[in-house]
């Protein structure tokens, strides 16, 4: 079998629902595939693990891809199982914030590490300032959880509709105190979790097989999980190492997942990174990007994977 | 290719050639001096032969040159993060964690009783991990730089603790009967013998938590930060790939904690003169 | 009039090779203006004897008074200065730095603190070395610094822990000679611990010898030479008879083991 | 040894008091906070229990601890995922591998810088800047790195312990095998002893009391090593990995009752080398 | 047969207050089986002069040979036994593994070790603490351990550094009067330091007095006294003469200073 070395972008979680189940239910053994799944964390950037070749594919957020790409780094998306963004900023009623002309003068707990892309785009385009100047917002780097929003040190938190919502929700907030701005709804959605690999390796007809294999296992698994929720969610649990996942919040996790994979096939669609790109390139005066990439995307695997 | 390694290798003979004969008359001050320089140099021609002859990706480990011009290009950023990191986060919490650690040594050296017991559980308190730490203090103090002081309270503490309390005890029966014979009072004692005498062991903790405190304030600042401090800027930059910023850092990291512990040990060299391993 | 009084002093150290019998059952008087020797093997309590006087050490049997009150009292009322066997001069402090040292913790004013180092020091002949540190100073003249620290704060009582011992002999007669002018001008009490069979004789009014296992006195020897010694005493028959006497009872002392 | 339990037992009471009632003291807000929106009153009582028993407190209460070290270490199987026994001999063999190599590394370069002036000038200060770089911030590259020439599992690992534990060694071992006077030295002069002979019966035995006391800073050093380590390793398992879910899901008492391990686990090391230290010692004579 | 030449010897001391001028022009032979003794007052150079012919030191100017070579090749041909100033065991050996340490350098074998350990242990009466460690003995045992070590492997040449400056009388006398034996027995060529007179002129075929800043040689003084030396000797006019003129020479030097 051929071995194939997978890099998530975060801790094992339903996030990742589908390669979980594609690896447990046999499905790239059907391929012949020999898959390796290495999970992430706060301190792994994806694109790094990639260029080091610690990895032969990658799950990352296309702007951190973009930029890296921009930066040298030769990563091209192959598939796309995630049609919709998941991102969203969280904030409290009682700090005053009710829409977005409130955010001025408010504290706001930002992702970084390669994820404060779409938030810095999008707060251009509102014109707000993000350097601590007068009429801008106070930007905070947030750290692994929600903390912030808790001990009230932050008007808003950037959460994910699948997991950090949630856990505010569990520490005793209700969706009543809460007020959510969704990017997708924004008009400011970037692509998340997509798959990329090297352009050089690409290049290579017996790696470009097996990433097709590759690809059309991993998109039967997501299609599996998106049937089978709770089933795929005993699927991550067993996978997670560290053992401090729960049950409960597993399948809440892959029902939320579940919607946002729910519209691709696992082709990228054009118009989805048009749009992704425009809102980085809208960047102002720090824009993510400075050009609109070329070949930072391939139909190649998927159309040969659906094949 | 074949080149730049070709280079490195003999960048490194000729360094070690220079040093052995720089070693040969270690008397002479600058020679001293020069020895580590050499050194220094010397690894940084071989770093950048061989990541120029291995043609090494960028976003793995970029050049010293490459590092050396971002360095230049970014010196209002770094000096933003090391007014930050460094002077808010390093050094207050230097001074609190040392000045505290040493009052209250001198109490715990005044009650055995307390020493019996608190310095058992400090030991076990000291190998608290304080990369788990760092979390839990940024929640208590929020995402300024008064946690990372904190996280630095927490690393110097110790280490200073642990030497003042020692270096209290360390002195000779013969000086303390001395005071004795002199019916000297405990602070007459504790000013003319024990704190002189503790001197050496006070400058180890004092050194011992100079890079401490760097690290502290530099991790501590993963967990949650404003959005400048070299902490800060090491962990963005890793994910945007800019390594040359993140080695750029470093080397501040590097200046700055060594230049910290240099001027320690100069302050160390003028108090403890008469100490023997000064003397040579 | 009695200044030092030991009575039936017993002293075990307990060590964790089992208890050491340091002193059993010493009984002496030191009268004023007295200049007592203690002499005896290694390891026959002299040390111990004198720390037990100067309060550094619990007998656990018998009693002592110094001045007629207990050490304790005796010490805190600064009653006595002891020269150390070693120098144990503070490496921090110059020698001028040690000799003020208890000066200062005695509240003496800074006037007269630096006339009296100023005159100890001519007095044990290092004039001139006030600023040096005390490892630039040989091992003979760094144990002068601490015999005139022991001078400097003019107390009655001097205990002195072989403090002649690391001189070469030259230097040795000159020192024996001025502390014999020093005690005879004050009128100090002295008790003086030393290896040296002649000196013992030269200096004192009466010779202890002190014997190891369990440590005791075995003779007091008291001596018929006069106040006034030159150092030709030394070749004179009176002399040589006492240091028979105090050399036989060495001897004795090392047959016992 | 006996004297020093009442004391312990006093500090160890005094820690808890504080502890308990700091606990009151900073999960209240948040206890403030949940009655104000549930527009309930709160008095003391009420308080307390609601600050000693949150699920996600600021600072949990040590008893909250306690029942959760028991239910992760007595209550599970040793195999299972959620032991904590499991997590800590994932980090533990981590540790104790940097620690070897660390140790080995250490006492090299000791034995180099003291018989090499070459080594001696040029070498120390860099040791020192070495100790000055944020090992957090270049541990995720070492990974990288180290796996990009195919090395992955628990050696990168070990290297980041080995980095954080050499430190205390060089500079120990410098210390101790120098710690021979001159006279020593020139009595092995006297004999015409070879270097090799000056190292192994005199300078090595005279440096063992240093050896040890740097074993268990380099062992505590090892422990935190193995710790960051795992962070950028996937935070796949070990006492690492529990600190940093249990921070992502702002699960104090599981990051407490780490930490807690972690300290048992160094503490546990380090008595066991002091152990060996006094054996060793004593057979020698030197204790 | 000269055993030990040194002519026109200098050693300057660089140190960071100056030159210090440790050794002047000294020369002198030692002749085979020679009792040389060095006395003179702290810091003249005696223990220098003895590093110099045990090339512990190098000399700035002038030469010594020792059996005819350099001392480093004498050095190298384990030519001597040095007794250092202080005892200098290792703590972390047995008395008995201290005596041996040479004996394992010089890769003798575990047998004769083991009879060599013995007999040397016996010569200063310490038989039956072989197993004991250095700090389990009072200090004047230990300096007998030393001495034993450095008879230990049969030197030709012993070279003694004040081996005797931590004993009461009676233990140094017999000691003495043991060397004495030794050097009879054995015809050792011997290099003694010392600061006591009696001591030196007791043991000595020659008498070396040093005098300081610059250490040199002041005197040499040829004893008259027969090789079958009692300890009551000294008591002899003989002896008294000798002794004089040592002090004499010793006096001028302290004058000069
Ligand atoms: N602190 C102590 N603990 C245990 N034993 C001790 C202690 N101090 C002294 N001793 C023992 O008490 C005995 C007497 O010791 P002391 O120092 O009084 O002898 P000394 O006559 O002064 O000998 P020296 O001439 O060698 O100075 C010795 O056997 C010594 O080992
Ligand atoms: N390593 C050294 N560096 C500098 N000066 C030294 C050194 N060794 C000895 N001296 C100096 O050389 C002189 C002679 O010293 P040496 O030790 O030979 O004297 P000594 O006659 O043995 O004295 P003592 O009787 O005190 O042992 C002294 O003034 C001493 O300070
Ligand atoms: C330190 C750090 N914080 C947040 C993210 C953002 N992020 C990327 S994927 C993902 C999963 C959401 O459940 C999240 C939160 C990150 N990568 N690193
Ligand atoms: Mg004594
Ligand atoms: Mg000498």
């Amino acid at each position: 079998a051929d071995d194939v070395t997978l890099q998530l972008k975060w801790v094992t979680q339903a996030q990742f629902a589908g390669y979980y189940v594609a690896l447990d239910k046999g499905f790239y053994e059907e391929e012949g595939l020999n898959v390796t799944i290495k999970p992430g964390g706060p301190d792994i950037a994806p694109t790094q693990v990639l260029a080091g070749g610690g990895a032969d594919v990658t799950v990352e957020w296309m702007p951190a891809a973009l930029a890296a790409r921009e930066k040298g780094l030769n990563m091209v998306n192959i598939a796309q199982p995630f049609k919709s963004s998941g991102m969203m900023l969280t904030c409290r009623k009682d700090a005053g914030i009710a829409s977005t002309d409130d955010f001025k003068g408010k504290t706001l707990g930002v992702w970084f590490f390669g994820n404060e892309f779409p938030f810095l785009s999008w707060m251009s385009q509102l014109g707000i300032p993000t350097d601590g100047s007068d009429g801008g917002v106070e930007v905070l780097k947030q750290g692994f959880n929600v903390d912030p929003l808790l001990q009230n040190q932050a008007a808003c938190v950037s959460t994910m509709t699948y997991n950090e919502y949630w856990q505010v929700i569990d520490a005793g907030l209700t969706p009543d105190d809460l007020v959510t701005f969704k990017y997708e709804d924004e008009g400011v959605a970037t692509l998340e979790d997509g798959l990329y690999a090297l352009e050089e390796n690409l290049a290579d007809p017996a790696f470009e097989d097996k990433m097709v294999r590759f690809v059309r296992a991993s998109m039967k698994g997501w299609k599996y999980a998106e049937e089978n929720p709770d089933e795929a969610a005993e699927i991550v649990l067993d996978n997670d190492a560290s053992g401090a996942q729960t049950e409960k919040h597993q399948k809440r996790m892959m029902g939320e997942i579940a919607k946002l994979t729910a519209g691709s096939n696992g082709a990228l669609i054009e118009a989805d990174y048009q749009r992704t790109v425009d809102s980085l390139l809208a960047g102002g005066s720090d824009p993510v990007i400075t050009k609109a990439p070329e070949g930072a995307w391939t139909h190649a695997i998927t159309d040969k994977a659906l094949n | 290719m074949i080149g730049w390694i070709g280079f490195a290798i003999l960048a490194w003979f000729a360094g070690m050639l220079v040093n052995s004969w720089l070693a040969r008359d270690p008397g002479v001050q600058w020679r001293r001096l020069a020895a580590p320089i050499v050194f220094g140099a010397t690894m940084i021609a071989a770093w950048e032969g061989i990541v120029r002859g291995f043609d090494i990706s960028e976003v793995l480990l970029p050049a010293p040159s490459v590092i050396a011009a971002t360095f230049a290009a970014s010196l209002d950023i770094l000096w933003v993060d090391f007014v930050q990191t460094v002077i808010k986060g390093a050094l207050s919490g230097y001074l609190i964690g040392c000045g505290a650690a040493f009052l209250i040594a001198v109490a715990i050296d005044r009650y055995p009783f307390l020493q019996r017991g608190l310095l058992p559980v400090g030991n076990f308190v000291a190998a608290l991990p304080i990369i788990g730490m760092a979390p839990i203090l940024v929640m208590w103090f929020g995402f300024d730089w008064q946690s990372k002081a904190a996280v630095v309270v927490v690393m110097v503490f110790f280490p200073m603790l642990v030497n003042t309390v020692q270096g209290l005890q360390d002195t000779g029966a013969m000086q303390r009967d001395l005071m004795r014979t002199y019916a000297a009072s405990y602070w007459q004692t504790l000013f003319k013998l024990r704190l002189p005498a503790a001197m050496p062991f006070i400058f180890n903790g004092l050194k011992i938590g100079t890079t401490l405190a760097l690290i502290g304030a530099i991790v501590a600042e993963f967990f949650g930060s404003p959005v400048k401090g070299m902490g800060f800027r090491i962990s963005t930059s890793v994910g945007q790939l800019a390594l040359d910023l993140v080695w750029a850092e470093i080397v501040v990291a590097a200046i700055a904690g060594s230049t910290f512990y240099g001027v320690m040990a100069l302050i160390e060299k003028s108090v403890t003169f008469w100490h023997p391993s000064q003397r040579t | 009039m009695t200044i030092i009084q030991a009575q039936n002093l017993d002293l075990t150290f307990q060590t964790n090779d089992g208890p050491i019998h340091a002193l059993k059952d010493v009984s002496l008087d030191i009268e004023k203006g007295d200049f007592i020797s203690f002499i005896g093997p290694s390891g026959c309590g002299k040390t111990t004897f004198l720390r037990v006087m100067a309060d550094l050490e619990q007998p656990t049997g018998g009693s002592v008074t110094v001045n007629g009150v207990a050490p304790e009292d005796a010490r805190k009322a600064r009653a006595y200065g002891y020269v150390f066997q070693a120098a144990g001069l503070y490496p921090w402090r110059t020698i001028g730095g040690n000799i003020r040292l208890p000066l200062e913790i005695m509240g003496i004013s800074k006037a007269e603190q630096t006339e009296r180092v100023a005159r100890v020091l001519e007095l044990v002949e290092l004039a001139g070395f006030e600023k040096k540190f005390p490892w630039q100073l040989s091992g003979g003249m760094q144990q002068r610094a601490s015999i005139a620290r022991a001078l400097s704060f003019d107390a009655d009582i001097l205990l002195m822990d072989e403090p002649f011992g690391a001189l070469d002999e030259i230097v040795r007669d000159h020192l024996n000679e001025q502390l014999l002018k020093l005690w005879d001008q004050t009128g100090k009490t002295i008790a003086f611990v030393t290896h040296s069979i002649p000196e013992a004789v030269y200096l004192s009014t009466k010779i202890v010898v002190m014997s190891p296992r369990p440590g005791r006195i075995t003779d007091v020897i008291d001596s018929p030479l006069p106040k006034d010694r030159p150092l030709d005493i030394r070749d004179t028959p009176e002399f040589l008879e006492v240091a028979h006497r105090v050399r036989d009872g060495l001897r004795a002392g090392h047959l016992d083991e | 040894m006996r004297a020093a339990v009442l004391p312990i037992l006093t500090v160890v009471g005094i820690i808890f008091v504080l502890w308990y009632a700091a606990a009151v003291w900073l999960n209240a807000p948040w206890a403030y906070d949940k009655a104000t929106r549930s527009g309930a009153d709160m008095h003391f009582t009420a308080l307390v229990e609601d600050t000693w028993s949150q699920e996600k407190p600021k600072l949990p209460a040590p008893h909250q601890v306690g029942a959760e070290l028991w239910k992760t270490t007595v209550e599970k199987k040793i195999t299972s995922k959620r032991s904590l026994i499991y997590h800590s001999w994932i980090t533990l063999s981590a540790t104790l591998l940097g620690f070897l190599l660390g140790t080995g590394l250490g006492v090299l370069l000791a034995i180099g810088i003291v018989f090499n002036r070459t080594m001696d000038m040029s070498v120390m200060p860099w040791v020192i800047a070495s100790q000055t770089i944020p090992i957090l911030a270049i541990a995720p590259m070492i990974i990288v790195v180290l796996n990009a020439v195919g090395i992955s599992g628990l050696l990168p690992k070990a290297m980041i312990s080995m980095y954080l534990s050499f430190f205390p060694v060089v500079v120990g071992m410098v210390k101790g095998l120098r710690s021979p006077d001159q006279m020593q030295l020139d009595q092995m002069r006297t004999w015409h002893a070879s270097a090799s002979q000056t190292f192994w019966k005199l300078r090595l035995p005279a440096s063992m009391p240093y050896f040890f006391t740097s074993l268990k800073i380099g062992m505590a050093a090892s422990l935190v090593g193995a710790i960051v380590g795992e962070l950028p390793t996937g935070a796949v398992a070990g006492l690492g990995a529990r600190l940093l879910a249990g921070s992502y899901y702002g699960q104090t008492i599981q990051i407490w009752s780490a930490l807690i391990m972690a300290a048992a686990l160094a503490a546990a090391m380090v008595g066991l080398i002091g152990a060996v230290q006094r054996v060793t010692l004593k057979r020698m004579g030197m204790a």
